[in-house]
């Protein structure tokens, strides 16, 4: 009953309590903060979560494990190809299958394309979220551009449930790779622009530099990942470190956030990270275009799915982070226990002790800077 | 805090440049052209062609060879589609379906009943306009419970299935359609005395809640009801990917473009 | 498509704009505000005293001095060009909404408001009926009296500017002696309003925008005051007319290029209106993703609508500031002062040479506001929004000091002007060419812009 | 170091606490006491070669048939590169287990999930209050014999079927065909009639 009690107004006091949400133009997604205001500074600000917790996990132990691909679409629905990857290797791991190149590949390149889409949303809100109206469309009209790419790979541009089992679903269309390598090219020439319209906006960095700063070792404390944890100065990318799928096989860069405006950390080194990443996506994008192999894109999957009792971890780098998948088989049909593990989820716990002594307007740098999307905290 | 004079003449300096880059590609986006189309009544085509020929719209169904094997819903993860069978009452050796029945207020999309289907008879078609005024109008009835199709024969030297083309039974269902139909009144619901006539309605509601984003937390969980196990057993058990390279995996994307050339992604 | 089935029955055909509603929207583009600006323009020079009084003495044959109606037909006249100065700021205002959302529309790849006539631009007028519509709301727990009555101070402290602030050589309609301060004084009613309405919504996020409201547009009347007095410096007088006569129609005889210091004060002086009136990157009062509305957030129809007109007209009347007191105002190249009065001739109502000549002057002087109005506009969807300590250091440690060093150097300026006149012509000559070449500049940026991205190219259709 | 080296140490340390390694059907786990649960993950923390500063997830299983709720610790660091996971079993009548958010600060949202969604309750836990559910929720979803209640605050959960309403009004229809002439299926009467259940239902 605590949060009930919290949303009394302390009466007599100079202090005003807020409902930050749950529909507020900056929580992204169906959040509340009960923030403690003194005027334009914040007491602290206390994430409220839960308004769209859809019990997903609870659905994983009904439905079987090839019916719960669909679902996982659900879990982060901005970025849905990297909770699909997630289950797929978590079932193949306890299979024991292993996934043909060709599919590895595909799995990479859809999976870079919805990173480049999803950081796009991430960055755009962003500036949303700042006062900057324009970036954020421009951002969304190249995701559009993204998402006709993906629907014309597998038919659906926001719950893509492309990935299968033991592979993907759909090979490539033909021409698909030329269309994919001419938008790179304005892709990687708009980035530039991107940069010049919002990135060194004098204003813009000055909202967001040495703001809401998350040292590295208080990012890793809270179990921060992804882009927050590698904007906080830590070198570390599970495509890189933890390798999984073709990602061995590609070379690119892990950005790290080093005080490229203010100190390492801050708002601006989140936010910029993100606009690294996209580029050394599309790079992604053009090697694994470049060395397809040829083959099948599904390995053999018993008809049955039913993995021997046991539990197993599955780690991929998502578009927010690592996502973790653990799954306790009891050997029938149905997994025991389906727990995902979201970047979002964590990134909630930090706000409420970084929050203290910002200013109103800092709160919302803070949380689009921390990327954080609700269904996926709340699953 | 303090500021040295270098930033404070830095602050004036860089302001002004990053303006001077900001406004010149604000300003720029008036000489190029806009990248929105106006749907629906100004793209050059209707929107359903202009979409690719692996778009997951409303389900399709050719009872024509529809061999009735219920693959499509066993594998649908959240019920769905709904199939009854009966034995024709003229010669008892053939199989009729008598209800072939897919809602698509509940379909999530997801592709799953059309990879197991033998035929190719169950796919997505490019349609997704179907706005109604009652949702129980958008359970689209594949089979005439009146007079039931019969099943049909696959033959194994077949070089490929006589599908109608892809979308024209989804296109003429919605040009009969009217938008404004009265929905059909449903008989009012039974004394729960026999659990087998309660527990249908039950398996859909657990796995029904992330279709509709405005689950409550109360749905958080649903106690399994038996019918339910049975339901999703038969998931696990069919959902997987058909190994059989029959048409169908390939029908899925394949069927539309010989028929639907021009629906080439235009963007 | 080759399926027969699969294509609707009938072929296909885009729905565009039909012919009757082109027409009918040129007609509004083109007759709404020529009728608002001929009404000003013939009624202006009317309701001036002594046309008033030559009026009464020569038609009515009265003594306008002892006549006892002659108040009653000043103020009767003067009810009338209320109206429609009133008028004129609301069809300015939806027009300019109209325009700023084409725009916006254009510099986000989108095409913008485009059903409602040709181009959208019936649009505003849509809203105003849709919000005339609307259920006049009052929360439950709001002060009711405050709440209602908040509109009307915001309402006033813009339509009362409009009665300084000039159409033309001799449109307007009372050439006050002090002219811009009368202005500065005037616009502080706004911040009372919009602190009113915070206050009363009873919404914790239109207190917030009140208050930052109130600090904003108080600690912006500085600079903006120190700003305007370099003009007035420079004219040696506080009428708008004055200010405006002191300057010539060519670009180098404009105060802007006239010294350096006035150079800088203008930017000063159109950062801090545009502050004052709330608009990005200051719209930290309204700041949608922060304040949901700011004090906005509890309003509804009508009052709405009033608080809407308020904000876009103060766009008009800062451009409009802006452009008479630094950039020329009505000034008609080549035409000195004189001529207006020599084509006044000695009629009783001047002679419609005289109402041509004023039509011009009008024109230039709409067309220089237009633009500021424009610059406005293309700033709101270009910048961000700056922090509210920010806000504050801006106004107090950058604006007030460089405008109190524009007015120093301002002073020193003059000075040195009377003993050498021609330093001012050469900083003219000087500052007109720099500025044509940053022109240039900028639109050999914009051009270099969508070079840049491949794949984009100059295409003007779709407009 | 591998899993197996880091489980020996803790063995050395803590002795009989910690169980041992399950073998590796596919992840290798090891059980600890649950008192002991707090210090084995300070141990792990701070040891400088062990040095396991990344608690990647904290889950809850429930486990009937043991009559235990197990709570899962993924543990990692990235300073070497290696991992292990902890499970500490807690009895399902009223399962307790030390918090270990002194530990790691990310384990607080995650222990507060596991109170959400399964009931155990972490002494020591700096605010453990429900996350995803409301405040006013009854019982915790994610135990295998939660019941789910019908509706909250008079919200149903429940949604009409119109797949077996269809099917009732088919049968009622063909059942009053086949009783009289066949005639096109009637406006529906008000008599409930039993409808047989499906038969891949039942």
């Amino acid at each position: 009953m605590e949060k009930l009690i919290l949303r009394k107004v302390p009466n007599a006091s100079e202090e005003m309590l807020l409902n930050f949400g749950p529909q507020h133009p900056s929580t992204h997604g169906v959040i509340n903060f009960l923030v403690d205001t003194d005027g334009e500074v914040m007491k602290k600000a206390i994430p409220d979560v839960g308004y769209l917790h859809r019990s997903i996990e609870k659905i994983a132990e009904q439905v079987g494990y090839a019916g719960f691909m669909p679902y996982t679409d659900r879990v982060d629905y901005v970025a849905a190809m990297f909770a699909n990857e997630g289950w797929a290797i978590a079932v193949e791991k306890l299979l024991k299958i292993e996934v043909p190149p060709r599919a590895q590949y595909l799995r990479a390149i859809a999976g870079e394309l919805c990173r480049i889409a999803s950081h796009l949303v991430s960055t755009g809100t962003m500036a949303t979220d700042i006062g900057a109206t324009t970036p954020l469309v421009h951002a969304l009209r190249e995701r559009e551009a993204l998402n006709d790419l993906i629907e014309a790979l597998c038919g659906a541009r926001l719950t893509y449930n492309y990935h299968r089992i033991g592979g993907v679903a759909f090979d490539l269309p033909e021409g698909w790779s030329d269309r994919v390598l001419r938008y790179l090219d304005h892709f990687e020439t708009l980035l530039v622009e991107w940069d010049r319209l919002i990135s060194y906006n004098h204003i813009y960095v000055k909202r967001l530099a040495n703001v809401a700063v998350i040292p590295r070792e208080m990012a890793v404390d809270y179990g921060l990942v992804g882009p927050n944890l590698r904007g906080s100065g830590m070198d570390w990318d599970v495509r890189r470190d933890v390798p999984y799928g073709a990602y061995p096989d590609f070379k690119f860069d892990v950005p790290v956030g080093r005080g490229f405006k203010g100190v390492s950390g801050d708002a601006f080194d989140r936010y910029y990270v993100r606009v690294l990443e996209m580029r050394e996506s599309a790079k992604i994008v053009r090697q694994a275009l470049e060395k397809i192999p040829d083959g099948e894109i599904t390995a053999k999957v018993p008809r049955k799915i039913k993995p021997e009792p046991g539990e197993v971890l599955s780690r991929v780098e998502s578009a927010r982070g690592e996502m973790a998948y653990y799954v306790v088989s009891d050997g029938t049909e149905k997994p025991w226990r389906v727990r995902i593990r979201t970047g979002s989820y964590l990134a909630m716990g930090i706000i409420e002790d970084v929050s203290r002594g910002l200013m109103v307007a800092d709160l919302v740098a803070l949380i689009a800077s921390l990327d954080v999307v609700a269904p996926e905290i709340d699953r | 805090m303090r500021q040295t004079p270098g930033e404070y003449f830095g602050n004036v300096g860089r302001t002004v440049t990053s303006f001077w880059h900001g406004l010149s590609v604000t300003l720029s986006y008036l000489l190029r052209r806009p990248v929105t189309t106006q749907y629906p009544d100004r793209t050059p085509l209707p929107v359903r062609e202009m979409l690719p020929p692996r778009y997951r719209g409303f389900l399709e169904v050719d009872a024509g060879v529809c061999t009735g094997c219920q693959a499509c819903e066993r594998a649908c993860p959240i019920g769905c589609i709904q199939i009854n069978l009966e034995k024709d009452a003229a010669n008892p050796k053939q199989r009729v379906v008598t209800q072939f029945d897919i809602d698509e207020a509940k379909c999530m999309f997801c592709g799953l009943c059309v990879e197991p289907c033998p035929t190719g008879a169950i796919q997505h078609t490019r349609e997704f306009e179907a706005a109604s005024r009652s949702v129980r109008n958008l359970v689209f009835r594949w089979a005439d419970p009146a007079n039931p199709f019969p099943v049909y024969k696959v033959d194994k030297n077949a070089e490929y299935y006589p599908r109608a083309p892809l979308g024209s039974l989804m296109r003429a269902k919605l040009e009969a359609r009217d938008w404004a139909a009265a929905a059909p009144q449903f008989l009012p619901p039974e004394p729960p005395k026999p659990p087998a006539a309660k527990a249908p309605p039950k398996p859909a509601a657990p796995a029904a809640k992330p279709a509709d984003s405005a689950a409550k937390p109360a749905d958080s969980a649903a106690k399994p009801a038996p019918a339910a196990d049975a339901v999703t057993a038969k998931v696990a058990e069919a959902a997987a990917p058909a190994p059989k390279p029959a048409p169908v995996p390939p029908a899925a994307a394949g069927a539309a473009e010989p028929t639907a050339p021009s629906s080439k992604p235009q963007a | 498509m080759n399926t027969p089935a699969s294509v609707s029955p009938t072929p296909y055909a885009p729905k565009y704009t039909p012919k009757w509603l082109v027409g009918l929207t040129l007609a509004a583009a083109i007759g709404i505000p020529g009728a608002i600006l001929g009404a000003i323009l013939l009624l202006t020079p009317i309701v001036q005293p002594a046309t008033l009084d030559a009026i009464t003495r020569e038609w009515l044959g009265q003594d306008p001095a002892t006549w006892y109606w002659r108040p009653w037909l000043g103020a009767g006249m003067l009810a009338l060009v209320a109206f429609v100065l009133v008028n004129f700021g609301a069809i300015f205002s939806g027009m300019c909404v109209w325009y700023e959302r084409r725009v916006a529309g254009r510099m986000q790849s989108r095409i913008g408001p485009n059903r409602q006539g040709l181009g959208g631009f019936l649009v505003w007028i849509a809203d105003a009926v849709k919000m005339l519509l609307k259920e006049d709301l009052v929360p439950a727990d709001a002060d009711a009296l405050v709440f209602r009555s908040a509109p009307y101070f915001v309402l006033l402290g813009f339509a009362l500017t409009l009665v300084v602030t000039p159409f033309g050589q001799s449109l307007i309609v009372a050439d006050l002696n002090v002219g811009i301060m009368y202005i500065t004084s005037i616009t502080a009613l706004v911040v009372v309003g919009v602190l009113l309405s915070g206050w009363a919504s009873n919404s914790k996020w239109a207190l917030f925008g009140g208050m930052r409201s109130a600090a904003q547009v108080i600690s912006y009347e500085i600079p903006a005051g120190i700003a305007i007095f370099v003009p007035v410096l420079m004219a040696g007088t506080l009428s708008m007319q004055g200010i405006a006569a002191a300057q010539g129609g060519l670009p180098w005889e404009w105060f802007i290029f006239r010294n350096p210091a006035a150079f800088i004060a203008f930017f000063i002086l159109f950062t801090a209106q545009l502050a004052e009136s709330n608009r990005t990157p200051f719209d930290l009062p309204e700041a949608e993703s922060e304040l949901v509305a700011g004090y906005l957030s509890e309003f509804s129809g009508f009052r709405f609508a009033l608080l809407m007109l308020a904000e876009y007209g103060n766009i008009w009347v800062l451009s409009v500031i802006g452009s008479i007191l630094f950039l020329g105002g009505w000034q008609i190249p080549f035409v000195g002062n004189e001529v207006y009065a020599n084509l006044r001739g000695t009629g009783v109502l001047p002679s419609a040479a005289w109402f041509g000549l004023q039509a011009v002057s009008m024109a230039v002087l709409v067309v220089k506001a237009a633009f500021l109005s424009n610059v406005i506009v293309w700033l709101r969807w270009t910048l961000p929004r700056i922090r509210v300590d920010q806000m504050m250091a801006l106004s107090w440690k950058y604006l007030v000091p460089a405008a109190f060093g524009c007015f120093v150097v301002t002073l020193l300026w003059e000075i040195a002007a009377v003993e050498a006149p021609a330093i001012s012509t050469i900083t003219g000559y000087v500052l007109t060419a720099g500025a044509l070449l940053l022109l240039v500049l900028f639109v050999r940026q914009i051009f270099r812009n969508i070079a840049a991205v491949q794949g984009d190219k100059l295409d003007l259709s779709n407009w | 170091m591998t899993t197996n080296e880091i489980h020996e140490r803790l063995r050395a340390k803590f002795g009989e606490d910690v169980g041992p390694l399950s073998e590796p059907k596919v992840d290798p786990f090891c059980v600890v006491k649950a008192e002991r649960i707090a210090e084995v993950a300070r141990f792990l923390k701070d040891t400088p070669e062990l040095q396991l500063d990344f608690c990647e997830d904290v889950a809850g299983v429930d486990q009937p048939k043991k009559n235990v709720i197990e709570v899962v610790y993924h543990l990692f660091s990235y300073q070497h590169r290696h991992g292990i996971v902890l499970k500490v079993e807690a009895d399902r009548a009223n399962p307790v287990v030390p918090t270990v958010e002194t530990v790691w600060k990310a384990a607080n949202w995650m222990e507060r999930e596991v109170y959400d969604l399964l009931g155990v309750v972490f002494p020591g836990h700096s605010d453990l209050r429900r996350v995803l559910l409301p405040d006013d929720w009854q019982g915790h979803p994610l135990r295998k014999d939660w019941t789910e209640q019908g509706g909250y605050h008079g919200i149903s959960n429940e949604r009409e079927n119109p797949l077996v309403e269809l099917r009732r009004l088919d049968e009622k229809a063909r059942a009053e065909a086949a009783a009289l002439a066949p005639k096109p299926p009637p406006a529906p009467a008000a008599a409930p009639v039993p409808a047989p259940a499906p038969e891949n239902k039942a």
